[in-house]
């Protein structure tokens, strides 16, 4: 096979999304009939049967995809009961949302006293946070609430307003600022004692 | 395996002379004369040093990373010894006294500790030549997992238990050393006024006499900041005398650095 | 190609981060030692210079990778070549969490004698490193370790168990003697001197 064949291959396998001949022809610095040709190559050796990973082509490109007797099997895997808990770091996102929230990011990072987050997208990607509009401040960032699958899983039947109170922080439920001041103060505090 | 370890010898940190008031000479003798206790360290002002080394490098036009890392290993652990030496007897055992020997083996072990991550630093680098690509993700048309959230399977209360550490401030121990490096000048400004309205002058040695020595440092920029103002005028007759508050014609002095010094700021420093 | 051969060859092609044979046995439903035979086959098949795409152990398990000659082109798809400019003191904040993680910023910063934050943050946004629960001193700070895709970068089989020993990067007894001496002997010689 030739180079380009290999060049195609490998970014058909490292990307996320299905690939376009012009895309392929760009990356790979070449005319699309050669990419066609080179995606020909590719489809003859990877093609039902003869191997359990298949090139097809899809909405937006190019892409692989498991053989059809090899679905049962990756769906398997795709599906297996999510066993893993929260994290230390998504339990504390998790938690400034729900009782803060709407929130942003970087006011996240700042009571937590991590200078990135990750824990934000992991929490959108298994639906327990949301977009809730953008904050007014320096940037216009993206503020998040929980979602009702967060009340679901927490078993909050009146959502955010059924989490258990910070009545012995000297915190009235409602009082946001109250809760917000005093996150920022310890948040301060502990960043000069590290 | 090689793995390049640098040499010794001749790196720029052990050749940067220094030209300071209690020494003059490399940085390296400075330390092993502070090794020895030739020098007393709570004399050798790491500010200057700091400020030696980076026209040095401005004067050679480049950075020499390896050096510049070294060097502040160096300084990081000598203003460490300093603040010990400085602070001696504090309740933590870490910040326990020192002996001379002792701080020559931890200067060294910090070093050599230092070194050892720098060469594994480069083994790894080395190792970035190899262009690894790979998805992360999940791939482009497989299956997608369905978004199930099993209900019920969380504690609400865990979520508490986080907000309640996040809510919870460090222990007393560190806020009880930092209220007594908490000095304001504004406070010896208003003492030092009131004193000023009631006399004519005042010893600065007496006003400050029991004193703690930051809180003494603290009482002497607050008569900068009155002679400044013109409200007092120190007057020292002799190096090392002792200092002679008299109340200020009122006019302000020279200012060579305007607005460097707001009392705010200074309170700030002193912090 | 068997069956079974096809199947592993779709999950690690599925999955997003390398499966060990024990999870490849589970998810088939087969003996580890038909899995290994299946491994021995791909490999064979995605190997250097053969294909575009290749199978390679790395973090404990097997993925597939990018061809060392398709991996520049590869590169300049995803949108952060993660160790593409590394600076050497990233590279040096990086060798501390592989070996030491799970680690907290004011450790590293003790090691190097600089504040970590900004290091962190860097390794962080490029998925080299991962929060890791808090640490139990006061101030409760973040703790770090290196992430799958650290390993899978640096080329490390078994993740950080296969870094060399940290004593290999020991100075040598000369070094170490020379090091401890240059504090003597400088004050020595200026003794005789005077």
């Amino acid at each position: 096979m030739s180079e380009l064949t290999h060049s195609v291959e490998a970014l058909l396998f490292v990307a996320s999304e299905p690939l376009s001949v012009r895309e392929l022809a760009a990356y790979t610095d070449s005319s699309p009939e050669r990419v066609e040709r080179a995606l020909d190559a590719l489809a003859d050796r990877y093609v039902e049967g003869r191997s359990g990973v298949v090139l097809e082509k899809a909405a937006g490109g190019w892409g692989f995809r498991a053989s059809r007797s090899a679905a049962a099997v990756c769906a398997r895997m795709v599906n297996r009961p999510q066993t893993r808990g929260l994290s230390q770091a998504a339990l504390e996102t998790l938690a400034i949302v729900a009782y803060l929230g709407p929130v942003s990011r970087p006011e996240i990072a700042r009571i937590r006293g991590v200078a990135a987050d990750a824990g934000v997208a992991g929490l959108l990607e298994r639906g327990l946070v949301e977009e809730a509009g953008r904050a007014d401040t320096i940037g216009n960032p993206v503020l998040y609430r929980v979602t009702t699958a967060f009340s679901r899983m927490f078993g909050l039947e009146e959502g955010v307003a059924s989490l258990p109170g910070l009545a012995e922080f000297d915190l009235s439920d409602a009082d946001h600022e109250a809760l917000r001041a005093r996150l920022h103060l310890v948040a301060d505090q502990r960043d000069g004692a590290a | 395996m090689s793995v390049g370890i640098r040499r010794i010898s001749g790196v720029t940190v052990s050749d940067l002379e220094l030209d300071l008031d209690v020494f003059q000479g490399p940085f390296d003798l400075l330390l092993a004369l502070v090794m020895r206790e030739e020098i007393e360290l709570s004399e050798v002002p790491i500010a200057e040093i700091v400020v030696a080394f980076v026209e040095r490098m401005q004067e050679r036009g480049e950075i020499d990373l390896d050096s510049a890392s070294e060097f502040l290993v160096l300084i990081a652990a000598l203003l460490e010894i300093k603040v010990r030496l400085l602070f001696p007897g504090e309740e933590d055992d870490e910040l326990e006294e020192l002996t001379a020997e002792q701080a020559e083996a931890e200067l060294i072990e910090r070093l050599i500790e230092y070194r050892r991550y720098a060469a594994s630093a480069r083994w790894l680098g080395d190792r970035t030549a190899d262009l690894r690509v790979f998805r992360t993700g999940p791939a482009p048309l497989a299956p997608r997992p369905d978004p199930v959230v099993e209900a019920f399977s969380e504690d609400p209360w865990q979520l508490h238990a986080v907000i309640g550490r996040l809510l919870t401030p460090p222990p007393k121990i560190d806020i009880s050393s930092v209220r007594r490096r908490l000095v304001p000048v504004s406070e010896f400004l208003t003492r030092f006024r009131a004193l000023l309205r009631e006399r004519r002058g005042f010893a600065f040695e007496e006003a400050v006499a029991g004193l703690d020595p930051i809180s003494q440092a603290a009482a002497f920029l607050a008569i900068l900041e009155l002679y400044k103002a013109g409200e007092a005028d120190p007057v020292q007759d002799e190096l090392f005398g002792p200092i002679r508050v008299a109340r200020g014609s009122g006019k302000a002095a020279p200012q060579p650095a305007p607005a460097e010094t707001e009392p705010s700021q200074i309170d700030r420093a002193i912090a």
